[in-house]
Parts: structure tokens; C-alpha cells; sequence
């Protein structure tokens, strides 16, 4: 077993166990964080695999602003310190559906992968360019078009929430006009703005 | 009121007790579900001024309840008037807010003075009329220096006071303090003012004159304070004047009430006071209001030195004083607003009753009028521009 | 307006309702009964003569078997004229109630809660009370009522209540050595230093501090000498007082020594 | 280019490559907080500590190492009601993304840890990752204070993220390249009108201003620290924390001041020339001088953010939201597409 191999083993036990951890776990929070380990386990092992920029994509999208998100939104609504009781009555329901996709999902990769062997050598940003910018280009476009319209749309929906909602309107004060529903505008603009900014970067 | 009715809710017990930390209550009366947090800010808080305390309900940023909780420095100075004479009161009275020590000196002697009806001599007046300003300087410098350190902005509480050091350094020339001065007596002052005082005092008024340019210059030039206070707990002139708000708040609003110039006291009917107004009653006009009244402040010390007159600084006053029977109310505009002593006499050597009449007290009752439906950042803005001592509130 | 018109105005008012007024160094005090209370205060404000706007304060005073007083004092920053309204809470010391103005005046709130602390009084009509806005959530008694003792005086009387005669010879001189204008400088005009000599100056300190501990004319190596025996004596007293109860508040010692 | 911290072999280039890394990171940190303390009282008329030294040196330069002792020997308390494990990691989970990005920072020709193809991807993933820590502080102190701070915070990462990478896009677009030496040695290139020889500074001198405006939106620096506005909500997520992991809280926040103004310096103002066009000596002189000339950069930087601190009143959380979504990120977007548009029409 060369070095590699020993850090691709160690990247995937952390990562399993973090992932395990991230649904036993008791406390939501906690299994917000463990989330973080089992998502840069992921990238570490993007990155054993030579895919430096998927890793890195990982650790900016995911880690820095999804998960940021998603303590974000937890801390704003609730996030109990402690133990919490949890009375999910879909608790056998969701393993059952869990192991099932598992293991259709390694069926499906070892019948098509099989034990093909994995050239990990690096793949150089501007060949990522190439392909994306040159021999994707209109795809690409299209996806970017559609993620600008749901940015929209979704400015749009909160927007119309903020005028109507049942926040009682106190007043012409124009400090009071600013106070923006902070969670819902971050929530819309900043996934897509993440990719956007995947985008650009990716540019040669 | 929201605050009381709040209280009575909770069955008298104000929310927040040490426990429940984390508690938070849902509300399910809207179809948004939010959570209101509970804070407590103070006792112990940086931006306090002392030990206030205001219990808030937020939302978010958003301050949907606010509740100020005094009462931590209650030093119940009205009992302990009751037990004193008049010249200790002087004493006492020099406590309560801390930074107007000599107005508030001034305040008591006034009445005591009227009652007896003691003529003080001319250039006692005079020192008193100058050392109330120097004092209102000293006193709006410290709240110059804290409102922008509230905002974030660390270096004027430094600037401002070096001018507070010099200030206190000329005043402990002639009264032998710092902050308590206890420079009054019945029938005039402790003592004359040392050698070379007005000629300190003739070269600090350009001083503070020009620095205080530089504070207006460092803060009302700054866009970012301009965001900060612009339209930010707008108080309306009705609403001032019903809470009894009084001093650079009301003045704010463009009510332009200053005992000064309405009731005037001391010397304050032969020198020139100029009462600086604003308009729109917001914590920019209020700060400004401030820096303009320091100012005023530095004109009025200049006509008092051009009037000094010679002669006794004292009055010949019986060995005990004692005040005949009767009530005067004695108003005075103190840095902070109106203050007020309404005395009591049965004729003894001690009050019967001494009533301290305190801006911060009224000021402090109207916040949470401003303080329901702001942000919390700008709790800090209203509650470092409606200028209070905790002293003056509890007393 | 002047006081005398302001009391006409309340005599016309409310005629037998007007309890009493009184005029004294130009303030006017008009006692109304406590049934007339919220009217009077609405007339203060609302009536244009006397447009009271400016809620200054209220307060309450203790009248011994008559039970308590409460006085509002109301000001009109137009007019410039000043209003006491005072009312007799009915009642007497057990159960002293009066109508609160709260409606009226919106400063009234905290003033009312203030009294109802100090003196018991109870405000009808008030919002809330409760909590005791001064005193702690779970303080008995009123503190302002003159039969609420002050426990440092009952532990140690007060050193002023001596008459003045009866004071130490030490007090000193003071009247002996009046000199009048010796104190005062001749500070005229711009930049000049007030020259002045120590001692006389110090004379008429002590004459402008009737007997706050000065001693005028004397020696000053007896004065050094002097002050160390009081601290002495004070450091004395002090232990004196820890070994026993250890109560009474130490700020309340300096009975005699006074300001300076 | 290779770095000059390789050695023949891979793990003791590794470890000495860390142990340099983090001795620079911890003396860097020490050096800003003490110019900050002294230049900041200097501004304001005061002088501060001035006889802790070092040996002959006074001027107060001990006086961090001495506090540095102080927070070793406080106590480290934990609140009784907080999370035990995620409060005691969570200054820990700060640091590090600092300490990650110093790794492909390069100071002067050959000086760096790691010249990654990727080098400012990497760098700005692993800023975006500090806010984990702070969240986790936050949340795990059980005090609302922290809570707030925190999510502040957080609101307030996502907003500058954005304008900090697509500041650093706009780079590389027109260096053509994510390596950060690299993109200094196309900066220093660079010649407009064939005649003045510029940094990217010049041409995309809106970019340097989003950029660093971010940046310090991203270190919770003044006038955008509404996340430790000690006036509001006394400390944000340190509020609860004592001795050495307070302190790790403010290694984080000078560093970070160090390493994002290099970053500044890598990206907008030629790196390790020391002008435009500049022609650096091979070999070791030329590594010193290069390193000398980074580090005089960033310190320049760091000192703007200093005087920034002494001269603002904070903004307002919603202030800066606004500020962040309205103005600095459609800014950030009309430059990459005006830069992008120039790249094409000029070769």
C-alpha cells in the first residue's frame, strides 16, 4: 500500500465515520459540524485523486458557504444547546431508504466501474477551462442562464414576503424600511452567487 | 405603557432571570414564525453608561420591546437629605450625577439662598456662573468622547479628554477637586479663586474652542456617522415635553426650553446665552446640539471673565444655616437638562423634604419610545445621544 | 402669566374644588381635591392661558397625621410660568390613593411608580407599579415616610443635632477675623493674578462655610497636628465599630468633620 | 520555479516547511498587533505601554510577548452551560484556514511553501472557512451575545465573500492564470501604452478597493466589526472566552490581517517588486530583497486597515448588508465583465 493509498483510507474512514455521526447525532448543530468533516473528507479525497479543483470548489461551495449556511439558519431559528430528544416516528423509515439507496448506488457503481483503475494525474486548471469554456460553452451558458432566473425569482418571492408579511409595519422611519429579512435574502443570492463565482474563476 | 403592562404580564417578575439563558418564545400569532430573543443589556454592558439595565425583546436585529430596569445605584440621597444639614447637602448633592457636580452645588445653594433670602455678593456669582459652565464643558466632553466610542470610534474618547484633563486640572485649582467639587456655600463659595486661574482660564477657552472644531470636524464630518445617527431615534417635541424631557435632547426637537434664558439664575441674565436648536430630534441633532453647547459654554466663560468683578466672594451667613418654613423650587439648567431641587422647609436645620429633580430621569424614561422598532446598533445611537447619568437617574 | 392669575384661573376653575393656593417666592401652588386631580392636570395642559406642556416632575411629601401629599409641577416653556399642583391623598397614612395622571402626562408613569415606592401612595389608573422602580423587588416598607427610620441614625444620632453653642471651643474664630474684602482680589480686567494673602483668605473661608470645621487664623503646624488626632480618633471609631455590630453606613461618619 | 524550502527529502521538507510557516505566522501576528497598538497610539495622543521591551529595545515592544505569557497563565473557563468540546475547538477551527493560506502566499522569488496551480483558489476557499469556528463559538458559549456576534458575523462572510473572489477573478482573468507567483510575475509585466509599466493595481484599481474593503469586512476590522462591536453585544463570540483561546481569537484576527494583505499585495501590487517592471537580482539577494519589499507591502496594508480603525465610527449590520449587495458586488461584477471585454478586444 503506497502513501497515497494510505491517505485515501484514512480521508474515506473520516469521512464515513463524520457522515455516520452527521445523522446519529443527538444535536443539530453537532451534526452540522460533522457534516463540515465529512465534506472535507471529501475533498481530501478529490484531492488524492488528483481533481485539485473539484477539492478546492468543495471547500469554497460546500464547506464555506453551504454549510455556513446551514449553522446560519439553525442559529437564527433554533439551536438548543444539549442532547435533544428526537421523536421522529420516520426514524426506520429513513435508515431503510438510506441503506436501500446505498446500496443500489454501489451496485450501480461496481457493476459500472467495476475495478477499473484510476490515473490520477492532476488535471491542469486550463484543461478544465478548455473543456468548460470551449467544448461545453453553450451548456454551460444555459445552466448559468437558469441558476441568474431562479436568483430572480427567488429575490422576487422573498421580496413580496417582506412587504405582505405579518411583520407589523411601524411607521415611515427609514431606518425601519432597511431591516431586511436577513436569512431569506442571504439564503436566495449566495448559493448561485458561490457557482458564479466557481465561473469566473474558472476562466483561463 | 408597554413596559409596565410587560412587567404586570410576567406577574410582576421581570424577564430575563439568570436561568433561562436561552429560553426563547415562539410566536405563533403571524404566519411568519419568528423567534423573540430576550436580551438583557446591563447591568454590566460597555455602552450603559453604568449599571442601567434594559430588558429587550428582538427580533432579529429588530428591538420590538424595550424596557429600561433602573434602580442598581439608588442611594436613596432624598432620606439622606432629610438628615443632613444644608451645608452637607452640598456634599451630597455633588454625588448624584457625577459629572454636573458644581450645577447641582449650585443648584442647592440657590434655594437655601432664596428661602434665607441672602444676598450673595456679585463676584461670588460671577466664579459660580463660570464654574457651571466650565463644568457643563467638562461634562459634554465626557459624552462627546463616549457617544463615539459607542459608534465604534475609538479616538475621540481620547482627544476629548485631554480638554477634559485641562478642564479638571483649572477646576482643582480653585475648589481642591476632581469631580466633587463642593465649591458652593450658603451665601457664596469656599474660598477665592487661586492666583492665575483666569489667565488658565483665558488661555483654555480658545483651546477647547478650536478642538471642539476638530471633534465636529472628526465626527459630523464622517459619512459613516452620518449613517449612523441620521434619522435615528427621531424624538417629536410633544412627546419630549410630555416625558419631561429636558437639556440637548428637547433642545434637539427645536424646543429651545433653557432655565438659562427662561428663569435665568446666577449671572445668566447679563451674559449672552445662546441655546443651540436643531430640528429633526434624531441623534444627529442631539450630538450636535452638544458640541454646540460647548460652544456656547466657551462665550459665556469668556463674558464671566470680562465681568469679573472684585470684592467678597462670601456672604456673611449665620453660623446655622437654616432655612425658614416654607417650598421653593429652584430650577437650573444642568449639562445634562433641567435640574431641579424642590425644598421643604419646617424651619429646622435639615430639610423636611428635598426633592432632586434629574434630567436623566426623565430623559431615560422616554428611550424605550425610541428604542421600540429600532435596531439594536441603533440602540446604541439613542441611548449614547439622549445623554444620562445612571447616577442621576437612581440617585 | 403671573402666579396670582394662575390661582384666579384655578379658582374659577374648580371653585370649591380648589382645596388651597398659595403663592410663595413667585411659584404658585394650587391644591386641588384628589376627585379634581386628572381634570386639573388636563386643564394645565390643555388650557391655552396656561399651556403647561413641560412635565417637570412630581413628588411626595410626607404631611404626618394628614397622611401624604403629592405635588406635580407643571411648566409652560412658552409662557414661562410655573404650575404646583398638589393634591392631599385621601386616606390618611394607612391607604393613601390618588387618580394617576398617567393619562395626561406620559412622564407622569415612572414619577408615579417613584412615589409609590418611596411613600406607599397608590396611583389608580397607573399601568403598573409593580416592580418597585427604586428599591429592590422585595424591599418592605416606604423609605420616604418620616416613621421609616434611618438605621444609621438609630445606631449613632446625628452629630449636628447639637446646637451650635454646644459645639467644640475649636470651631473657631471665624467672625472674630471678618475681614471682609481681604479675601476678594483685585482681579480686574484680562490676564491680571489675584493676589491675595493665605490666611486672610482663609478667614473668610471659613466664614463663607459657617462652621464647616475651618480654622481660621490659627497656626498652621496646629492644624497638622489636629488633623492627625482626628484621623486617630476616626481610625478609633472606626475599629470601635467593626468590633461591634459593624453596622451604619460609613459615609455617614463625617457628621462634624464636614466638607472639608 | 521552485521553492527554496525543498530539500531532497519529502518529509523533512514538509516539517521544515511548517515549522517556518508557523513561526511567521505567530511572529507576523505579533508584529502587526504591536504596530497597530503603537501606531494607533500614536494617532490618538497617547502613547500606550512604553517600557516592556526587548533587551536594549523599549518602546513598548515586549508588551505583547508579556501579554502573550499573561493569557497562557489566565484561567481557561468554560460556562457551565456551553458545549464542551465544540466551545474548546472552536478558536482552534479559526486559526487554521488563516494559517492554510499563508502556505501558497509567496513573499519573493522562491519564497513560498507551496506554489499551487491553484494557489488563489485555494487561498480564498480557506478564508471562507474561518466563519465555521466563529459560528462555533458562537453557538457554543450558550450566550446570546456570542449568538448574535456569530451570526453576524456569518451574514456578513457571505456577503463579502463574494466581492473578495470576484476581486481575485478579475486577477486572474487578466493574469491568465490561479497561481499566485505566477500571477506577480504577468503582474510585473504588464506594460500600458507599451510604455508605463504598471501592477494590476492600476488597471483595476476598483478591483484593489473591493478587494480590500472585503477583506476587511472578512476580519471584522473597523469600521466593519459589527460582529465584535463591543458597544453592542460586548465581544460577538469571544464574549465567553479566557486566557489562551481568547488569545488564539486575536492571533486569528492579526493574522489574518498579515494574510490578507499580502494576498492584496500578490494580487494588485506587483508581489515582491518593488516597482513596476522591477528587475530582481537571482539567487538570495534577490529572494531578501523580495521578501523585504512583501513584507514592507503588507505591513503598509495592514497599517491602512490600523488607521482605518482609528478613524471610523462602525456601520451598521444592515448598512454593510446593503453596502455588500447594492454597491460592491454589481461593482465586482461590471469589472470582470469590463476586464474580460478588454482581454478579448486587447491582446
Amino acid at each position: 500500500m503506497s502513501v497515497p493509498d494510505l491517505f485515501m483510507l484514512g480521508a474515506l474512514v473520516l469521512g464515513g465515520a463524520a457522515a455516520l455521526l452527521v445523522v446519529t447525532a443527538r444535536n443539530v448543530v453537532h451534526a452540522a459540524l460533522y457534516l463540515v468533516v465529512a465534506l472535507v473528507a471529501v475533498a481530501a479525497a478529490f484531492l488524492w485523486m488528483g481533481a485539485e479543483f473539484l477539492a478546492w470548489a468543495q471547500v469554497l461551495v460546500y464547506v464555506g458557504a453551504v454549510v455556513v449556511l446551514i449553522l446560519f439558519g439553525l442559529m437564527l431559528t433554533r439551536a438548543p444547546i444539549g442532547p435533544m430528544a428526537q421523536h421522529n416516528e420516520n426514524r426506520k423509515f429513513a435508515v431503510a431508504v438510506s441503506v436501500g439507496l446505498f446500496a443500489l448506488l454501489m451496485t450501480l457503481i461496481v457493476t459500472t466501474v467495476g475495478d477499473a483503475t484510476l490515473d490520477v494525474t492532476p488535471v491542469r486548471v486550463a484543461d478544465l477551462g478548455e473543456v468548460l469554456y470551449v467544448q461545453w460553452a453553450f451548456p454551460f451558458m444555459v445552466l448559468g442562464f437558469l441558476l441568474t432566473v431562479a436568483l430572480i425569482g427567488a429575490l422576487v418571492l422573498a421580496r413580496r414576503e417582506e412587504g405582505e408579511g405579518p411583520l407589523p409595519d411601524e411607521g415611515p422611519d427609514d431606518a425601519r424600511d432597511e431591516r431586511e429579512r436577513a436569512p431569506a435574502s442571504s439564503d436566495v443570492t449566495s448559493a448561485p452567487g458561490s457557482g458564479d463565482a466557481g465561473q469566473q474563476i474558472g476562466a483561463p | 405603557m408597554t413596559q409596565a403592562a410587560a412587567a404586570d404580564a410576567a406577574g410582576g417578575v421581570l424577564p430575563g432571570a439568570p436561568g433561562e439563558s436561552l429560553q426563547v418564545e415562539v410566536r405563533s400569532d403571524g404566519d411568519l414564525q419568528t423567534q423573540d430573543m430576550n436580551l438583557n443589556i446591563g447591568p454590566q454592558h460597555p455602552a450603559t453608561h453604568g449599571v442601567l439595565r434594559v430588558v429587550i425583546d428582538v427580533d432579529g436585529e429588530r428591538i420590538v420591546r424595550a424596557q429600561p430596569v433602573i434602580g442598581y445605584m439608588h442611594r436613596a440621597f432624598e432620606k439622606l437629605a432629610e438628615h443632613r444639614d444644608y451645608r452637607q447637602i452640598i456634599a451630597l448633592v455633588n454625588r448624584h450625577d457625577w459629572l454636573s457636580a458644581f450645577c447641582n452645588e449650585v443648584g442647592v445653594a440657590l434655594a437655601v439662598e432664596r428661602m434665607m433670602e441672602l444676598e450673595v455678593p456679585e463676584r461670588a456669582q460671577w466664579i459660580r456662573t463660570m464654574m457651571c459652565e466650565w463644568n457643563r464643558i467638562m461634562n459634554h466632553l465626557m459624552f462627546v468622547s463616549s457617544f463615539g466610542l459607542e459608534l465604534g470610534a475609538i479616538t475621540p474618547m481620547f482627544y476629548a479628554f485631554r480638554e477634559r484633563e485641562d478642564i479638571q486640572n483649572l477646576m482643582e485649582s480653585a475648589t481642591g477637586g476632581r469631580l466633587h467639587f463642593t465649591y458652593t456655600r450658603g451665601g457664596g463659595l469656599k474660598d477665592d479663586l487661586p492666583l492665575g486661574f483666569l489667565k488658565a482660564s483665558e488661555e483654555l477657552v480658545p483651546l477647547v474652542r478650536r478642538r471642539n472644531q476638530e471633534y465636529r470636524d472628526l465626527l459630523l464630518g464622517n459619512e459613516i456617522f452620518h449613517a449612523r445617527t441620521k434619522g435615528v431615534g427621531a424624538l417629536e417635541p410633544e412627546v419630549a415635553l410630555d416625558y419631561g424631557v429636558t437639556g440637548p435632547a428637547l433642545h434637539a426637537t427645536g424646543v429651545a426650553e433653557d432655565s438659562r434664558v427662561t428663569e435665568p439664575y446666577l449671572k445668566y441674565d447679563e451674559v449672552d446665552v445662546t441655546v443651540p436648536v436643531a430640528e429633526n430630534g434624531d441623534s444627529y441633532d442631539r450630538f450636535q446640539v452638544l458640541l454646540d453647547r460647548i460652544d456656547a459654554s466657551c462665550d459665556i466663560i469668556e463674558q464671566c471673565l470680562g465681568n469679573l468683578p472684585a470684592g467678597p466672594f462670601a456672604a456673611k451667613t449665620p453660623k446655622q444655616v437654616k432655612a425658614p418654613e416654607g417650598a421653593i423650587y429652584v430650577r437650573t439648567e444642568n449639562p445634562l437638562g433641567q435640574g431641579g431641587y424642590y425644598l421643604i422647609s419646617d424651619g429646622g436645620k435639615q430639610p423636611y423634604r428635598l426633592r432632586m429633580r434629574t434630567p436623566s430621569f426623565n430623559n431615560v424614561q422616554m428611550i424605550p419610545h425610541l428604542l421600540e422598532g429600532s435596531m439594536l446598533p441603533d440602540m446604541i445611537a439613542i441611548m449614547g445621544s439622549v445623554y444620562f447619568v445612571v447616577g442621576d437617574v437612581d440617585r | 402669566m403671573t402666579p396670582e392669575e394662575i390661582t384666579d384661573l384655578f379658582l374659577d376653575r374648580f371653585g370649591d374644588r380648589l382645596v388651597d393656593r398659595e403663592i410663595a417666592y413667585g411659584q404658585a401652588t394650587v391644591t386641588v381635591a384628589p376627585d379634581v386631580l386628572v381634570t386639573a392636570a388636563r386643564v394645565c395642559k390643555e388650557d391655552p392661558r396656561l399651556d403647561c406642556r413641560l412635565f417637570d416632575f412630581m413628588t411626595g411629601v410626607d404631611l404626618g397625621d394628614e397622611g401624604f401629599a403629592v405635588i406635580t409641577h407643571l411648566y409652560s416653556p412658552e409662557q414661562r410660568h410655573q404650575v404646583h399642583l398638589r393634591a392631599v391623598a385621601p386616606g390618611g397614612r394607612e391607604d393613601p390613593r390618588l387618580p394617576s395622571i398617567t393619562s395626561v402626562y406620559r412622564g407622569a408613569n415612572w414619577q408615579e411608580r417613584e412615589i409609590w415606592d418611596m411613600f406607599g401612595i397608590v396611583f389608580e389608573g397607573h399601568p403598573g407599579l409593580a416592580p418597585r422602580i427604586l428599591t429592590v423587588e422585595n424591599f418592605e416598607g416606604w423609605p420616604l415616610r418620616k416613621d421609616f427610620a434611618l438605621t444609621t441614625r438609630l445606631a449613632k444620632p446625628w452629630p449636628g443635632e447639637k446646637e451650635e453653642s454646644s459645639a467644640p471651643k475649636r470651631r473657631g474664630k471665624g467672625t472674630a477675623t471678618e475681614a471682609k474684602g481681604a479675601g476678594s482680589s483685585e482681579a480686574e480686567g484680562a490676564g491680571s493674578s489675584e493676589a491675595k494673602g493665605a490666611g486672610s483668605s482663609e478667614a473668610s473661608g471659613a466664614l463663607a462655610s459657617s462652621g464647616s470645621g475651618a480654622e481660621a487664623g490659627e497656626d498652621p503646624s496646629d492644624r497638622v497636628a489636629r488633623a492627625k488626632a482626628k484621623a486617630a480618633e476616626m481610625r478609633r471609631r472606626k475599629r470601635a465599630e467593626r468590633e461591634g455590630a459593624g453596622e451604619g453606613e460609613q459615609q455617614d461618619d463625617h457628621g462634624e468633620e464636614g466638607s472639608r | 520555479m521552485e521553492s527554496i524550502l525543498t530539500f531532497d527529502s519529502l518529509l523533512f521538507t514538509v516539517v521544515v516547511k511548517v515549522l517556518v510557516i508557523v513561526a511567521f505566522f505567530l511572529v507576523a501576528a505579533l508584529v502587526v498587533g504591536y504596530l497597530e497598538h503603537k501606531v494607533m497610539g500614536h494617532m490618538q495622543d497617547r502613547t500606550g505601554p512604553m517600557e516592556a521591551g526587548l533587551g536594549p529595545v523599549k518602546h513598548g515592544v515586549g508588551q505583547l510577548v508579556a501579554d502573550g505569557a499573561k493569557f497562557i497563565q489566565k484561567e481557561d473557563i468554560i460556562p457551565r452551560s456551553a458545549d464542551r468540546w465544540v466551545f474548546a475547538i472552536a478558536p482552534g477551527v479559526a486559526l487554521v484556514p488563516t494559517l492554510m493560506i499563508l502556505v501558497v502566499i509567496p513573499f519573493g522569488p522562491g519564497v513560498w511553501a507551496e506554489n499551487l496551480d491553484l494557489g488563489l483558489f485555494f487561498a480564498l476557499a480557506a478564508s471562507g472557512v474561518t466563519v465555521i469556528g466563529v459560528l462555533m463559538a458562537g453557538w457554543a458559549s450558550a450566550n446570546k451575545f456570542s449568538l448574535m456576534g456569530a451570526i453576524r458575523d456569518a451574514a456578513q462572510l457571505i456577503a463579502y465573500e463574494l466581492p473578495l473572489v470576484l476581486a481575485g477573478a478579475a486577477v486572474a482573468l487578466q493574469a491568465g492564470t490561479l497561481s499566485l507567483v505566477e500571477i506577480v510575475e504577468r503582474q510585473n509585466e504588464l506594460v500600458l501604452f507599451d510604455t508605463i509599466p504598471v501592477w494590476y493595481g492600476v488597471p483595476q484599481v476598483i478591483g484593489f478597493g473591493l478587494f480590500f474593503v472585503a477583506a476587511m469586512a472578512e476580519l471584522n476590522r473597523p469600521p466593519f466589526d459589527m460582529p465584535i462591536a463591543d458597544s453592542e453585544i460586548i465581544a460577538g463570540h469571544m464574549t465567553e472566552y479566557t486566557g489562551l483561546r481568547y488569545a488564539f481569537f486575536m492571533l486569528s484576527e492579526y493574522a489574518g490581517m498579515v494574510v490578507l494583505s499580502a494576498l492584496a499585495v500578490v494580487l494588485f501590487l506587483g508581489g515582491w517588486y518593488p516597482w513596476p517592471g522591477a528587475d530582481l537580482p537571482d539567487g538570495a539577494w534577490g529572494a531578501v530583497i523580495g521578501t523585504v519589499t512583501t513584507i514592507a507591502k503588507t505591513v503598509i496594508l495592514a497599517m491602512v486597515m490600523t488607521w482605518a480603525r482609528a478613524t471610523f465610527p462602525r456601520l451598521r449590520e444592515d448598512q454593510l448588508q446593503r453596502m455588500a449587495w447594492t454597491i460592491l458586488i454589481p461593482l465586482a461584477l461590471a469589472q470582470i465583465v469590463v476586464i474580460a471585454i478588454v482581454i478579448v478586444v486587447l491582446p
